[in-house]
């Protein structure tokens, strides 16, 4: 136990958890773009788990980390097509859809890795960022991100536009805010970013690892939740999960004699009890999950 | 521009369906600059459809539309379009999002920007400025759910006012406003049509009609059946215009006041029932329901009538006090309970509370009652049968298909659903009903009032809030008039029949009554 | 329907179900495959794998490649071991083996089932030893996927042969979870690598499947020792694999294969380890120099006392 | 949803299918393999004879289960994600109820307790997240996802206690609380599958008939209305997970009580999550969802016997594929029917 104490107050713990919360951060902020324009966003899991394989794809192939995070981006954007096209073109049911997204996702994953590389597993290490987190600009573009998307939100025309469709999409669309658009691109928002934490997921372990995401997505989501939908709330609940995951960690070193399963547990235990009030009952973009109507 | 026509919005053959109904039947209607244009009809006669067809709201799928006498194409018409041209349009459910505030409200779709940033003190100013020339107070830095009704009707206005436009459209924009609060707006209006705007209006109220339109157009099913000169017509012309028959516009009733020795069925007792945020939505009241009475509740929208019915109901928990049915406590019971105890409620939300829009009429007719339909081997699918036909067939529903969808229906005919169910309980000995008749047609408020009528023959008690201030007077025994919470007084007997009735109810919802 | 397969007739058929990871783990699927294709290459047998989709699938495929006509059913993992058991009873004239099955070493079988069982305890107790012979720190790091029984024996071998050469050294260890998913979450991996690293570990193995990879990435960002499981894994991260502890599911496999083919296929349970030359660690010129001549002489007396059954490796 | 003609949907059904398979024969022809024969070893194999359409029928059932634990809460208008937790915990209690009770305990006695400890162990945690949506407003979807990690980290904890020694699985159940296979040549087809159809028509009667079911179908629509109709609407929120959580309990019956006679740690893993695929391609109907259970069973099976020819990520795609073209083609036509049926 002193030893966890110990580590608590450690440089090296804080970092930790920063590196721990950014693919959580990327996903969030992505999640809080897509949700409050009005559309569920359970398809992240999935969209880490594209973007960490066209990351680590292309950087396998261009032998550059920062192609392969593109790549990522990009792939996490396609996913959002397919997203958009589904729930916002055809008004298939957000929920289903994003879970067959990821079941999608997990499959073909796999099933690329197989065609590119013969193996199920993994792929060859690739190339990634180097230097510690702070010569990562992933990193950087996280932590930069966290800071404009919350006056992005309040303080632009899309963000107005973003909040309204989620909302009122039937009075948005009254004052002339043509409301698919607008959730189109916080879709496609939405894709980018959850491509680019697949991106750090992959360039952080050097290659892609058969569903590597691990349910990062899910609890990604949460923290949009608990958060309440602001993104700089969000991000601080992605701390919030980085910094219990971290705990978690050096629980298990420190040895408690505690079940770790128990341990492993804490995060979701957190979000259920922060979801179940102390966080004070959170409201839902009035129209979320519903489909945009003529 | 051969054209010596002054419309600025004209529609020529214009049609639009939903599937099967044909919502609009070629169409032609012409507005004029510097006029007041009403637009009147039955529930679901088409007047929002085809003003949401001039906007750009809803695609024609026929007929042409000319703003300003340039002809819009229909498949590049929209709201974006409509508003560049100037017209604007306030609708019928408000268009507002409640979680942003009123200056970003009346910006959205038109933002203003600054250094690539939203600019909303600029907009802000401008609507300080509009709100006192027009008199339409709102603070532009309010979020729109904390506004009452009224405010929010202000600001849909307000915006319209900031785009600035030529055209008006306003579709039953007084179905929810105090008188006080109407004549108001009506006065805005005058000057707006006074100063060279086009308005076209969309109302039940056909007194309204009458004092302010010049023109009226009658749609019935779809097709304009009636132009008329409103300076010179009257309100039974219209309503005969509309529904194709003679309309009572004032029903027949016995003498007011409760049969003598009436038995007292609802007993009210220091009641209080707080808002979510603590503040008193009712404190302290009392009031007593008898058998075979009308008690008529008046109040500016906000007032508590509101949370007085639903807290009676059951709905809404109370903080203090007594409710008594007929001598028996219903503080502690569920909405359930209390409906098997004998309360009938017909709710002020008929879409959120008073249907299941996706059930079918039979269906909704059994909500409340599905107790009475379930036997050994369930729900007994032919007797509902059997009473839904009934029940539609008494209550003048059109269709009166039980089988058909509650969503398919209109507002009125929806209501009329919710009246028959509610008139229906076999238990019934007190009927709460809050608003039976906002946003219905005459016809079918004709149809409301009879039956309620009738269950005060059968010597149900019935607690009627309205802000509907004759239908309280042709309809009550008695009325009280809330304010703040409380009942600021009341008027009872030949003081209703009194010339001036209407305008002591309205000084004593203002609070001016000087409450006893 | 499932028809037997006519090449069946003539010549040697061996069916082979994998293990839930699948074909491609880079792992002990891959293994059992290798030794398989060996077979097929040296004694000209004919091959056919099945992945099972899910856990109920995998006593659906047994019976499939049996009623084929397949002579030789291999299935690998010690999740097969009731599946094979009920085949075998109701197939007596096809002969199964599985691998890791469970069952204690002479427990009856019946006689079409051979149950190949490694001693993993035996060589990570090696490892062990040259972990505690390596550190200078004298903490050294255990990371384990799900935790399961079968990784808690690699765990308490690791753990036996630390302290068997330097009882006063403490052994980290730390599981990713408690689903499959704790075999493939090389991001934990990392970080827990990385956490027993920072407290000063200086060498860590582990037996975590693909979430091994994460603790070969912190091996490499922090430059120190890692050991890796299972089959060779220097490649992974050369500048930093230690050793690794193999275990032999190939030879395993060809052997029973060519016994099969030879007409002396035996069933029953057998275990084999050190001194069948079945699990071990792997020492060659990639990290030779990693290990030097004192550690490497403790360490061969050490195989040699356990192979002399002089020192027993707990499994628990 | 109930009454839509059946000609619409044969038709979203048909065009799901050809679009699946269409994806599916773009990967098989990648992978070098010709779609005829793919898809022609999928249907032998699995309708071709008796021990195949028992295997279906076996790989059916749990859909079956879960997709009626979907269908149930959906339409109390809530969205049960944790089906796959409730399952695990269900299977759990099942074996450890099944395997403490005496050798000889009777048939009559021991099969009703075992069959009820699964329903209640998956009532139990389906009710967590109802009570948590009707007392703080929790959202289930995220609450049900949770769950589901709870209960993996609960099963294996729970498992250090009570896994047989280097197994993973617990010990038998006792011969009275196992239930007879179909005798479908050997396949591990069993009477849980006739359960689950006695559980459909169950769910059918509830909706369609009783009076419980006509108010949770009143809340899913419009907790509003049905609240002034007297109906506890937090309560049926509760009865409603509870329930759902309690039908997805029940998978635990095929294999534990059926197939294996115990439980295994990965028992039905992935048939929650199929279960709202199930519920989405029934169209919420219990028929349908049985129907839907058929389908995505053959193809679960079929998915291993043409393994040799393609790999087992392939199913995993075709299945995503299906729903997510039940999902579009679905939307669109009730949209057009929407649109025509007023
Ligand atoms: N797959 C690989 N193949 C070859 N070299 C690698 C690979 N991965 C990492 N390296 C090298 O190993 C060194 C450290 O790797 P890494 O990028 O993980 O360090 P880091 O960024 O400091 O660590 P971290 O991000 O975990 O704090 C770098 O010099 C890098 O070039
Ligand atoms: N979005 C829609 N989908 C289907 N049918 C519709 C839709 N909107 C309107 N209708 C139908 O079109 C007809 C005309 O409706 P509309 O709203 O224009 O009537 P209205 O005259 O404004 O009635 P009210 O006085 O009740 O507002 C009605 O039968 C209505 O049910
Ligand atoms: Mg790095
Ligand atoms: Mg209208």
């Amino acid at each position: 136990m002193s030893g966890f104490l110990e580590s608590l107050v450690g440089f090296a713990f804080w970092v930790q958890v920063l590196r721990i919360s950014v693919p959580y951060v990327l996903a969030a902020l992505g999640g809080a773009t897509s949700e409050r324009s009005g559309v569920i966003d359970l398809a992240l899991e999935g969209k880490l788990l594209v973007g960490a394989f066209a990351t680590a794809w292309v950087a396998d192939l261009s032998q550059s980390p920062w192609l392969g995070a593109l790549a990522g981006a990009a792939a996490g954007a396609l996913v959002a097509l397919l997203y958009g096209l589904l729930v916002l073109r055809w008004r298939a049911n957000q929920i289903v859809v994003g879970v067959a997204i990821n079941l999608l996702a997990f499959g073909l994953t796999r099933y690329l890795l197989k065609l590119a590389y013969g193996s199920t597993s993994s792929s060859p290490p690739t190339p990634g960022f180097e230097g510690g987190l702070a010569g990562n600009p992933l990193f950087w573009a996280c932590a930069a991100l966290v800071v404009v998307w919350q006056p992005l939100f309040s303080r632009t025309r899309f963000g107005l536009r973003l909040r309204a469709a989620g909302e009122h999409p039937q009075a948005a669309a009254s004052v002339g805010v043509v409301v698919g658009r607008v959730r189109w691109a916080a879709v496609t928002l939405s894709g980018v970013l959850a491509g680019l934490g697949g991106a750090w997921l992959a360039l952080d372990n050097h290659g892609f690892t058969a569903e590597m995401s691990g349910g990062r997505g899910y609890i990604a989501l949460a923290a949009v939740i608990m958060g309440k939908w602001r993104p700089a709330a969000a991000a601080l609940a992605c701390l919030l999960f980085g910094f219990a995951e971290t705990c978690q960690l050096h629980l298990q070193a420190a040895d408690l004699g505690l079940p770790t399963e128990v341990i492993r547990s804490l995060p979701y235990l957190l979000t259920m009890v922060a979801l179940a009030g102390f966080i004070g009952r959170s409201r839902a973009p009035a129209a979320l999950g519903v489909p945009e109507d003529v | 521009m051969s054209t010596t026509d002054d419309a600025v919005l004209a529609l020529s053959g214009v049609s639009r369906a939903f599937g099967a109904v044909l919502a609009n039947d070629r169409v032609d209607l012409r507005v004029t600059r510097g006029h007041v244009h009403a637009l009147v009809g039955e529930n679901g006669a088409g007047k929002s459809t085809l003003m949401r067809v001039a906007y750009g709201e809803l695609r024609a799928d026929g007929g042409e539309i000319r703003l300003k006498g340039e002809l819009i194409p229909r498949e590049r018409h929209s709201p974006r379009e409509a508003i560049r041209r100037g017209v604007g349009m306030v609708h019928q459910h408000f268009m507002l999002v409640p979680t942003l505030s009123v200056v970003e409200n009346v910006v959205l779709g038109r933002e203003p920007l600054r250094r690539g940033l939203l600019d909303l003190a600029g907009p802000a100013g401008a609507l300080r400025e509009l709100s006192r020339r027009f008199g339409l107070e709102v603070e532009p830095r309010a979020r729109v759910e904390e506004l009452s009704v009224g405010e929010r009707q202000r600001v849909e206005i307000l915006r319209v006012l900031w785009q600035g436009c030529d055209v008006l459209i306003l579709d039953e924009p007084t179905a929810v406003l105090a008188p006080a609060e109407v004549r108001r707006l009506f006065g805005v209006l005058a000057d707006m049509a006074a100063s060279g705007l086009a308005v076209v209006l969309i109302t039940h109220k056909l007194d309204e009609v009458c004092a302010l339109a010049e023109r009226v157009t009658v749609m019935r099913q779809g097709r304009v059946v009636d132009e008329l000169d409103g300076r010179v017509v009257s309100a039974a012309t219209i309503a005969r215009a509309m529904v194709g028959r003679e309309v009572l516009l004032r029903v027949e009733r016995g003498p007011r006041g409760a049969p003598p020795g009436a038995a007292t069925l609802l007993r009210v007792d220091g009641l209080r029932v707080t808002r979510g945020e603590g503040t008193d939505a009712v404190s302290d009241l009392s009031l007593v329901v008898k058998a075979g009475e009308i008690v008529g509740l008046a109040g500016v929208e906000g007032n508590g009538q509101r949370e007085l019915v639903e807290a009676l109901v059951g709905l809404r928990p109370q903080a203090a006090g007594s409710i008594s049915l007929a001598g028996r406590e219903l503080s502690r019971l569920g909405v359930g309970e209390r409906l098997a105890a004998g309360l009938g409620h017909v709710p002020e939300d008929r879409l959120a509370r008073g249907l299941v829009l996706d059930f079918s009429l039979e269906e909704n007719l059994a909500l409340g009652r599905q107790g009475e339909f379930c036997g050994w081997f369930g729900l007994d699918r032919r007797r509902l049968r059997v009473e839904a036909i009934r029940l539609l067939a008494e209550g003048d529903v059109r269709p009166a298909e039980p089988l058909a969808c509650a969503r398919a229906l209109s507002g009125g005919n929806q209501q009329k659903v919710v009246m028959a169910r509610e008139l229906s309980r076999p238990a019934a000995r007190v009927l709460l009903c809050a608003q039976p008749t906002r946003g219905v047609d005459i016809g079918a408020i004709e149809h409301i009032h009879r039956g309620i009528l009738a269950a005060r023959g059968r010597g149900v008690g019935v607690l009627l809030a309205s802000a509907d201030l004759p239908e309280l007077l042709a309809l009550s025994d008695r009325v009280l008039v809330m304010f703040k919470g409380r009942v600021a007084g009341q008027l009872a007997g030949a003081e209703l029949d009194a010339p001036g009735a209407a305008e002591r109810l309205g000084e004593l919802m203002t609070g001016a009554g000087g409450a006893t | 329907g499932v028809e037997p397969d006519s090449r069946c007739l003539q010549k040697l058929c061996v069916g082979l179900v994998f293990d839930v990871g699948g074909l491609g783990d880079k792992s002990f699927n891959d293994a059992a495959y290798l030794g398989l294709m060996r077979a097929q290459r040296e004694l000209g047998a004919v091959v056919r794998f099945i992945e099972p989709g899910d856990g109920s699938d995998r006593e659906s495929a047994l019976r499939e490649l049996a009623s084929q006509g397949y002579q030789l059913v291999f299935g690998v993992g010690f999740i097969y071991s009731d599946d094979l058991r009920k085949l075998a009873a109701e197939f007596p004239g096809t002969h199964f083996a599985g691998i890791d099955f469970s069952g204690a070493p002479g427990e009856p079988t019946p006689p079409n089932l051979a149950g190949l069982r490694f001693r993993e305890q035996e060589g990570s107790f090696l490892v062990g030893a040259i972990a505690g012979l390596v550190t200078r720190s004298r903490v050294v790091g255990f990371v384990g996927g799900m935790q399961i029984p079968l990784i808690r024996k690699f765990e308490a071998g690791y753990a036996a042969g630390v302290k068997h050469v330097c009882p006063d050294c403490q052994v980290l260890s730390a599981y990713a979870g408690t689903d499959p998913r704790a075999f493939s979450d090389p991001v934990t991996g990392k970080e827990l690598a990385l956490t027993q690293y920072g407290r000063g570990a200086d060498v860590i193995y582990h037996a975590a499947g693909k979430t091994g990879g994460g603790v070969f990435n912190a091996a490499r960002s922090v430059n120190r020792w890692a050991i890796g499981v299972d089959s060779d894994q220097y490649r992974e991260a050369p500048c930093c694999v230690l050793t690794s502890m193999v275990k032999r599911v190939d030879l395993a496999v060809l052997e029973t294969v060519r016994a099969q083919a030879a007409g002396r296929f035996q069933g029953g349970v057998r275990e084999a380890g050190l001194a069948e030359g079945q699990v071990g660690f792997v020492l060659d010129d990639n990290n030779r120099e990693r290990l030097s001549a004192p550690v490497l002489s403790r360490v061969g007396e050490l195989e040699r006392q356990i192979i002399q059954g002089i020192i027993r490796v707990p499994g628990t | 949803m109930t009454r839509a003609p059946v000609m619409r949907e044969a038709l979203v059904l048909g065009i799901s299918l050809l679009s699946a398979m269409a994806a599916g024969s773009l990967l098989i022809l990648a992978l070098g393999e010709s779609p005829a024969h793919v898809y022609g070893l999928l249907l032998r194999s699995t309708w071709g004879d008796s021990y195949g359409v028992g295997q279906v029928l076996f790989k059916s059932t749990p859909l079956i289960f879960t997709g009626l634990s979907v269908a149930l809460a959906f339409r109390a208008g809530l969205f049960n994600i944790g089906a796959e937790g409730q399952l695990m915990l269900g299977g759990l209690a099942a074996a450890l109820v099944g395997a403490s009770l005496p050798a000889g305990a009777p048939a009559a006695l021991a099969l009703p307790l075992v069959v009820l400890a699964a329903a209640l162990a998956g009532a139990v945690w389906g009710a967590i997240p109802g009570v948590l949506r009707a007392c703080f407003g929790a959202h289930e979807v995220i609450n049900t996802i949770m769950l589901n990690f709870l209960a993996a980290a609960l099963v294996l904890g729970l498992g250090h206690e009570v896994f047989l020694p280097e197994t993973t699985h617990t010990a038998l159940v006792v011969e009275g609380a196992r239930l007879p296979a179909l005798g479908l040549a050997g396949s591990a087809a069993n009477l849980s599958f006739i359960l689950a159809l006695v559980a459909a028509a169950a769910v059918w009667f509830y909706l369609a008939r009783a009076r419980r079911g006509f108010e949770l179908r009143a809340v899913g629509l419009s907790p509003g209305a049905a609240e002034n109709a007297g109906v506890r609407v937090r309560a049926t929120w509760v009865a409603a997970m509870a329930t759902a959580g309690a039908l997805a309990g029940l998978v635990g019956c095929n294999f534990v009580l059926g197939y294996k006679h115990y439980f295994e740690e990965g028992m039905g893993r992935g048939a929650g999550f199929m279960g709202i695929a199930v519920a989405l391609l029934g169209r919420g109907h219990p028929l349908g969802v049985v129907l839907a259970a058929l389908l995505l069973g053959t193809l679960s099976h079929g998915g291993m016997a043409v393994n040799a020819l393609v790999p087992k990520e392939l199913v995993d795609v075709l299945q995503a594929v299906i729903i997510l073209a039940v999902a579009a083609s679905s939307a669109a036509l009730d949209r057009g029917a929407g649109r025509a049926g007023q």
